[in-house]
């Protein structure tokens, strides 16, 4: 069942995409029962699950790479498809309203439910490997999506930018995967945590591990492609970048930790970014006056929260993590949907030009509200179980941890106050920020099929919260999964203790801030960084574009001698390398075996020194005519009538060809422009090449040891091959493959020769040739 | 099984000859072709089977026992790279018979297309190293025309590029084959095998860096590779799709080939294949990020990717050698397909420049699903066949302690997927109607071309699908690299 | 044909030339016992060829052979392809070569190889490249050495 | 084999290297031809010292190696192919250039220049294009 979940949606996804542009906005109905169906499944066997049952399914890919399809669904797994097809399925319907007939909405349909898909893929997958292989499809799933709004340069940018840093990421936790799944002995997820490897190799595999969920889960200093991701059709944002895909690095995070915390510098490196990235997100929160990107900079923050719950690997923060990751689901996705509401009917969602909002508002008012509530953790909303949970995680445990709730702490004042300028949009603007203008009153307020998905959510924050007995179980059970000591039943009222009183403390020190906003812009624009996160990745973009461009423009220089030179050379040096490297010589060999070869060996080695000397062309040919006869003179003495035979017929047809050719061109060799290769280098691979043919010809010559094999073809040639020339024998019988591919060659030239020589006489082609031809 | 031998070898010849004689009629060219071709297909996909169940298999040309004769043998490795070949001959024949202009205007066209797979047959099948010289030579010689074909200046200029390089290889194979004799006396591989191993360290070292040269020009390692970049992208689109899809592959074979069956372990360079296939996938990678026309982006990535096969044969271990076979399967499918898309996209808009180039997608849906899906695979992105062959040799890297060389990899397919989106971002997406060349296919020759690339789509998503048995597959052929007595047996007849 | 062309200096070609196709054809047929073969004999062949050229240009070499460059490509190839492939057809070895004795009326008895005829292809092919060239680089490269376009 | 002739090789060899490297395609081809002979002296060199032409039947004993012989004999008819072919190539360069020299690849030589560019200042275009 669970494949077939994934099946439904990769075949619901790619049918609504190649029906995109007839079923229009029917194409979200199709997707979006994919998750519909899958959220209902497993709230049907949430019971068994919840009871501690576990469902896994396995299908063989490829077992040589211990590369096969292990689904697992337990307690964790079903938290997470409660955000991913539950959230997806209000997604959905929250699109239906947003894109109306937008053109493009059929593909916003099929890329959504492909990414559900992968995302489900994601949660359910039990093997390291399927885990990567989802983890890139929502990599490329989002890159599409980010960047649905082609015809928009940024949108396009941002989607590259989002694709590369989780790409990044994502190679480098493959890396780390098969380092850990090779000292493990396996990629089953459930069997690693179950027995731990160790070493220091399983500390680096880790650290792998944790960019990929870094990047994907926008965590410092991988942050910057989660707000530029914010141009992407808000729908898109909320699921994605708030609900789902956000989280697979938390997820995984929260997988590994109970195993992994201890080993190496896991727990110091999740523990230190989860902080540094919630405290560093909320502060770039309180700035923009873009919602989606105030909302941008809260996820993060919110992320960073998460990664420090579920990365620290003690049980209770366990827990307190997994209440949160519903949480925030539960909050984050709404918010996201009211302020697309707005720029849908405002056409802005800038703080400074924001509409007043009138009486059919009041709805949209009201979702805004509550879920920024359960953001800052108001009681009694979820959102406050969920911070007391974890405040009280971490009261009274070591000093490290005290450190960290005071991060936390810190972090969720932060939190707290940039709830408060959200909600401020929704209620006065003119709060936060001064209109450049009179703000105009949008009275006439979206439709009620547009409000109600995040009316829902908002809703459930609120009965969530003051129920926690509704999900007191699910949240429990996920944490045990996860780790067995892990859970505590979640309460509304603890009584008074320590948690609360912080709870009180973030909630007042954030309002303050809140209400001291002018004063921290002011520190703000004086103290904040100036280069940011975007900057950072421009710079290594544009620096590995320059290192490209630089290391083209030497390598390809586009000049032939100088590839014929690097390749000769190398050809040269390489093996005399290999060859000296043996520190074996056989010994200076004859002198000179026959006299006559003598004047033969002067005769070749004047003509080729004359023909590279030559300054005419005519001159040059004619002295390669003279090395081609002199070479007929040596087959001659080498007793191969034969070749000289051959030697002399070719060369000298070849000699009348040349003279052809040349007899078209100028009679010097004329300078144009420098020689791309420099005489001294010219000389020494030359003198290089000269060098190894001739020590490697002595060696090898003086290594050999066995009688060659022509031997036994002198012995058959005559009785078996029927001829007494030995040499016509091996040609056309004992290697007549060999000539057969020789003649082969022979036709090719043939055709080659006349279609060059034809080409340019194609009237249509060159219609100018006359004046070229001369 | 002689005809399953000697039939991929001889049979393009004669369809070849044939061409010749019909040149005056285009359609009794084609047919012949497209024939030929698919009689080859099944003729070799028939041998793989056969190899697959009963192991190397060899046959003694003109019935001279090795070492006398020349000896036709094919492995696992040899039948596999010959299934994958004639698939893409006949799969971009269909393609150019579709195109305007790429094979109507130029009666040689077909024959010297048959040559070339004639050559190519009989590199993956010979089992004689001389005879390994004469068939590169036939299908250099083939493609030499093909490249050329049309006499247009760019392509003089970068013909002559490719030809002198090549040249320049075929004299270092004839200096390789001549130190070879001299020290050994035989030319038949398996014979080599065993007498190779008697010769001194030194001799046995340089003989064995030489034929890497000489082959690395071929396949375009680093740093020899230089030509290729400059020369494929002027060629007409189906021809430097053949090239692109199997030209290298070649020399990568017969990188494979030379490495294992020749040379004793001790001579075996590991760490200098390894350096060169990680210096040939960086700077490979580094030119395609810099190009912004489509073929040449697409050559580039070319050298990028035969650093892959190169560091899986570096390896030198089973996993390692299967993590490149697997991955010359993904890559000849693949890459081959992509130049078609770009063929497509050319046809369509009149140029391959990026800058020239947007928001095809409105224009052509069917092409940009034809483009995504390959350029995903290519740059590794799982579920497509990219990313199991890639997995196989980072799998196979990790397991022999190479990690510098796998952590390249994996930044290396990093700016693979950089420029892979590149092309997509500029081609596809962006605002407008797109450029329109206003050269609108008719319907007979657009099913040709968009059916062979479909086609070949299709094929790279049944690799992914079928990835295990294809990855057990790769591991038989390359336990059969690791462990050569079976061939040497066979060539030799014990 | 060029005007003012000496009649002596013409039947001095004419002799050579047939001189030399019929040292090339014994070079093609002795190959196999003494040095020569289809090489040598076609490479003598497209010399005696080029010879002429020289003299006579390309209009003299067209009318002195049949047919045109190409058909001697296909049909080399087709005997050297065929000879491969007759062994084949029987289930033997590929290019397995086998004699034949026979009376051949004029020359008397000799032994036939089929290795032969396959050296006759290359010979074919040889001269068929050789005209290639001459047509493709010669006098009057405008006119196709190819056949041109049949339409399509 | 001798020193004498592996020198020889080696000169042809070297020479033909030299050539090779230069501007003009004809001395590049020539250059090609020179390295063909420098191989093949070495090719035939292979095969020992030589000897008597192989014709068995008659009366010699100190055969030369006949297979390097056939191999050449291969190579050079395969030579004179590609020479060929080569030749028609520069005549057609000729033809569309009206020059014999090899120029460098057009795109190569403008990425470099962008490169230097480049480096000179360093640009602000981003991640696309």
């Amino acid at each position: 069942m669970l494949l077939a979940l994934l099946a439904l949606h990769a075949i619901a996804g790619l049918a609504a995409l190649s029906g995109a542009r007839r079923l229009g906005r029917w194409a979200l109905v199709l997707g979006g029962l994919a998750p519909a169906v899958t959220i209902t499944w497993a709230a049907s066997r949430a019971g068994a699950v919840l009871d501690g049952d576990v469902i896994t399914e396995q299908v063989s890919w490829v077992p040589g790479l211990d590369l096969s399809l292990d689904l697992r669904l337990d307690a964790f797994s079903l938290l997470m498809i409660v955000l991913v097809s539950g959230i997806g399925t209000l997604v959905f319907a929250y699109a239906w309203s947003y894109f109306g007939r937008a053109e493009k909405v059929g593909r916003v349909a099929g890329l959504l439910t492909l990414f559900a898909g992968a995302m489900l893929g994601v949660v359910l997958a039990d093997n390291l490997l399927l885990l990567y292989v989802c983890w890139e499809l929502t990599s490329v799933t989002s890159y599409l999506l980010i960047g649905i709004d082609d015809d928009e340069p940024e949108a396009r940018a941002a989607a590259l930018h989002a694709l590369l840093v989780t790409s990044l990421g994502g190679l480098a936790m493959l890396g780390g995967f098969v380092l850990l799944g090779q000292a493990g002995g396996t990629y089953r997820i459930s069997a690693l945590v179950a027995d731990p490897p160790s070493g220091t190799l399983v500390g680096v595999a880790l650290v792998l591990v944790l960019v990929g969920a870094f990047t994907k889960s926008a965590q410092y200093p991988f942050h910057s492609w989660l707000p530029g991701a914010m141009v992407a059709p808000t729908p898109i944002s909320a699921y994605l970048h708030s609900a789902a895909m956000v989280k697979a690095g938390v997820y995984l995070v929260a997988l590994l930790a109970p195993a992994f915390a201890t080993t190496g510098v896991w727990r110091p490196l999740v523990v230190g970014v989860g902080l540094t990235t919630m405290i560093a997100g909320g502060l770039r929160a309180l700035r923009p006056f873009d919602l989606k990107q105030l909302l941008a900079f809260g996820t993060i923050s919110q992320l960073g929260f998460l990664m420090v719950l579920l990365g620290i690997g003690l049980p209770e923060a366990t827990a307190a993590g997994c209440t949160l990751l519903l949480a925030h689901g539960l909050f984050k996705a709404p918010l996201f949907m009211v302020v697309g509401i707005v720029d849908h009917e405002a056409h802005t969602r800038d703080l400074r030009t924001l509409p007043r909002l009138g009486t059919g508002w009041t709805t949209v008012r009201v979702a805004a509200f509550l879920s920024a509530a359960s953001m800052a953790a108001i009681p009694p909303l979820a959102g406050f179980l969920a911070k007391e949970k974890a405040y009280d995680a971490f009261v009274g445990g070591s000093d490290g941890e005290r450190l960290v709730l005071a991060g936390i702490v810190a972090g969720s004042v932060l939190t707290v106050a940039y709830s408060l300028r959200l909600a401020a949009a929704f209620w006065r603007p003119d709060a936060v920020a001064p209109a450049d203008g009179p703000r105009p009153v949008l009275d006439h307020g979206p439709s009620p099929t547009f409000v109600a998905p995040a009316l829902l959510l908002a809703g459930l924050s609120l009965l969530l919260g003051l129920f926690p007995a509704l999900w007191s179980s699910l949240v429990d059970q996920a944490a045990a999964a996860l780790d067995p000591e892990a859970g505590a039943s979640l309460k509304l009222w603890h009584g008074i203790n320590t948690a609360l009183v912080l709870s009180g403390l973030t909630l007042a020190l954030g309002t303050g801030l809140f209400a001291a906003r002018g004063a921290v812009a002011r520190a703000q624009a004086r103290l904040a960084p100036t280069v940011t996160g975007a900057d950072v990745y421009d710079a290594v973009v544009r620096r590995v574009l320059h290192l490209a461009a630089l290391v083209t423009s030497v390598v390809q220089s586009g000049s032939l001698p100088i590839y014929a030179a690097v390749i000769l050379g190398t050809a040269a040096v390489v093996p005399a390398v290999g060859l000296l490297s043996g520190a074996w010589w056989p010994g200076w060999p004859t002198l000179v075996t026959r006299a006559a070869d003598l004047p033969i060996a002067a005769l070749l080695v004047i003509a080729a020194l004359a023909a590279a000397m030559a300054a005419r062309r005519f001159v040059a040919a004619l002295f390669l005519g003279v090395a081609g006869y002199a070479m007929t003179l040596f087959f001659v003495v080498q007793g191969a009538p034969d070749l000289a035979l051959t030697q002399f017929a070719v060369e000298t047809l070849s000699v009348v060809v040349f003279l052809l050719v040349l007899r078209r061109l100028p009679d010097r060799f004329e300078r144009h422009r420098a020689p791309a290769v420099g005489v001294v280098p010219r000389l020494a691979v030359s003198a290089a090449v000269g060098v190894f043919v001739v020590a490697m010809a002595i060696a090898a010559s003086g290594a050999r040891t066995e009688p060659p094999v022509s031997r036994e073809m002198t012995e058959r040639a005559l009785p078996e091959g029927d001829g007494k020339n030995v040499v016509n024998v091996i040609l056309v019988d004992f290697r007549g493959l060999d000539t057969l591919g020789e003649v082969t060659v022979l036709v090719a030239a043939g055709i080659g020769v006349a279609a060059l020589a034809r080409a340019g006489q194609r009237p249509d082609r060159r219609p100018d040739r006359r004046s070229e031809v001369t | 099984m002689n005809l399953l031998l000697a039939g991929p070898v001889v049979l393009p010849l004669l369809g070849a000859a044939l061409c010749i004689g019909a040149g005056r009629s285009r359609n009794a060219q084609r047919v012949i072709a497209v024939l030929t071709l698919t009689a080859v297909a099944v003729l070799s996909a028939v041998l793989l089977l056969r190899v697959d169940d009963e192991g190397t298999v060899a046959v003694q040309v003109g019935g001279w026992e090795a070492p006398v004769g020349i000896t036709l043998v094919a492995d696992r490795l040899a039948a596999i790279m010959l299934v994958l070949a004639v698939l893409m001959l006949l799969a971009v024949l269909v393609y150019a018979i579709g195109q305007p202009g790429a094979e109507e205007d130029h009666v040689g066209f077909h024959p010297v297309y048959l040559v070339l797979a004639a050559g190519v047959a009989l590199a993956f099948l010979t089992g004689d190293l001389f005879n390994l010289f004469v068939a590169f030579e036939v299908l250099l010689m083939a493609s030499y025309v093909l490249l050329t074909l049309g006499g247009r200046a760019d392509q003089v200029r970068s013909g002559m590029t490719y030809v002198v390089i090549s040249l320049l290889a075929s004299a270092l194979f004839l200096a390789a084959l001549a130190f070879v004799y001299a020290a050994t006396g035989t030319l038949n591989l398996a014979d080599l095998s065993e007498k190779v191993a008697a010769l001194p360290t030194g001799v046995r070292t340089g003989l064995a860096l030489l034929l890497i040269v000489v082959f690395g020009i071929k396949s375009a390692i680093f740093p020899l590779f230089f030509w290729l970049p400059d020369s494929y992208p002027t060629a007409p689109s189906p021809v430097t799709a053949v090239f692109a899809g199997l030209l290298t592959k070649v020399g990568v074979y017969a990188l494979l080939r030379s490495q294992t069956l020749l040379f004793p372990p001790d001579t075996r360079p590991g760490t200098l294949l390894l350096v060169v296939a990680a210096l040939t996938m960086v700077v490979g990678v580094l030119g395609a990020v810099t190009q912004d026309d489509i073929k040449r982006i697409l050559s580039f990535h070319i050298v990028s990717q035969i650093g892959y096969m190169v560091m899986g044969l570096g390896l030198f271990t089973v996993a390692g050698l299967a993590g490149a076979v697997i991955y010359i399967i993904h890559h000849i499918v693949v890459k081959t397909t992509l130049f078609l898309v770009a063929g497509l996209v050319e046809q369509r808009t009149g140029t391959g420049k990026l800058a020239e180039l947007t928001g095809l997608r409105r224009l052509e849906p069917v092409l940009a699903v034809l483009f995504l899906l390959p350029a995903l695979s290519l740059a590794g992105i799982p579920p497509f066949s990219g990313f199991v062959a890639k997995l196989a040799l980072v799998e196979a890297g990790m397991g022999a302690e190479a990690y510098v060389v796998v952590a390249v990899s994996l930044a290396v397919s990093l700016l693979t997927l950089f420029s892979m989106s590149k092309i997509w971002s500029n081609t596809f997406w962006g605002p407008g109607p797109g450029t329109d060349s206003g050269r609108t296919l008719t319907a007979p020759r657009r099913a040709l071309m968009v059916g062979s690339t479909g086609g070949l789509v299709a094929l790279s998503l049944a690799i992914a699908v079928a990835a295990g048995p294809l990855y057990a597959l790769s591991e038989r052929a390359a336990a059969d690299l690791m462990d050569t007595r079976g061939y040497v047996e066979e060539v030799l007849g014990r | 044909m060029r005007p003012r062309r000496s009649l002596i200096l013409d039947t001095t070609l004419r002799l050579v030339f047939d001189a030399a196709l019929v040292l090339s054809v014994y070079l093609l047929f002795a190959g196999h016992n003494q040095p020569g073969g289809g090489f040598v004999g076609g490479l003598v062949a497209g010399g005696a060829l080029g010879l002429r050229y020289l003299a006579g240009g390309l209009d003299e070499v067209r009318a002195t052979l049949p047919g045109r460059p190409w058909h001697y490509l296909s049909a080399g190839l087709l005997v050297a392809v065929g000879m491969a492939l007759r062994s084949l057809v029987g289930g033997g070895a590929p290019l397995d070569q086998t004699a034949y004795t026979g009376d051949l009326l004029v020359i008397g008895t000799a032994k036939l190889t089929t290795a032969t005829i396959f050296d006759v292809g290359v010979y074919l092919i040889v001269v068929g490249l050789v005209l290639l060239i001459f047509e493709g680089l010669g006098e009057h490269p405008s006119e196709s050495p190819v056949p041109e376009e049949h339409g399509s | 084999m001798s020193v004498l002739m592996a020198v020889t090789a080696g000169v042809l060899c070297a020479t033909g290297t030299y050539l090779v490297l230069g501007r003009q395609l004809s001395r590049v081809i020539i250059g090609i031809a020179m390295l063909g002979h420098g191989v093949n002296v070495l090719l035939v060199l292979s095969g020992g010292d030589g000897g008597d032409p192989v014709l068995v039947g008659e009366d010699v004993t100190d055969f030369a190696d006949p297979l390097p012989q056939a191999l050449v004999l291969t190579a050079i008819v395969i030579t004179f192919g590609v020479i060929s072919f080569l030749l028609a190539l520069a005549y057609r360069s000729w033809v569309v250039t009206a020059d014999d020299e090899v120029e460098d690849d057009v795109e190569d030589r403008r990425i470099a220049r962008e490169a230097e560019h480049l480096l000179d200042d360093r640009g602000d275009e981003g991640a696309e294009r």
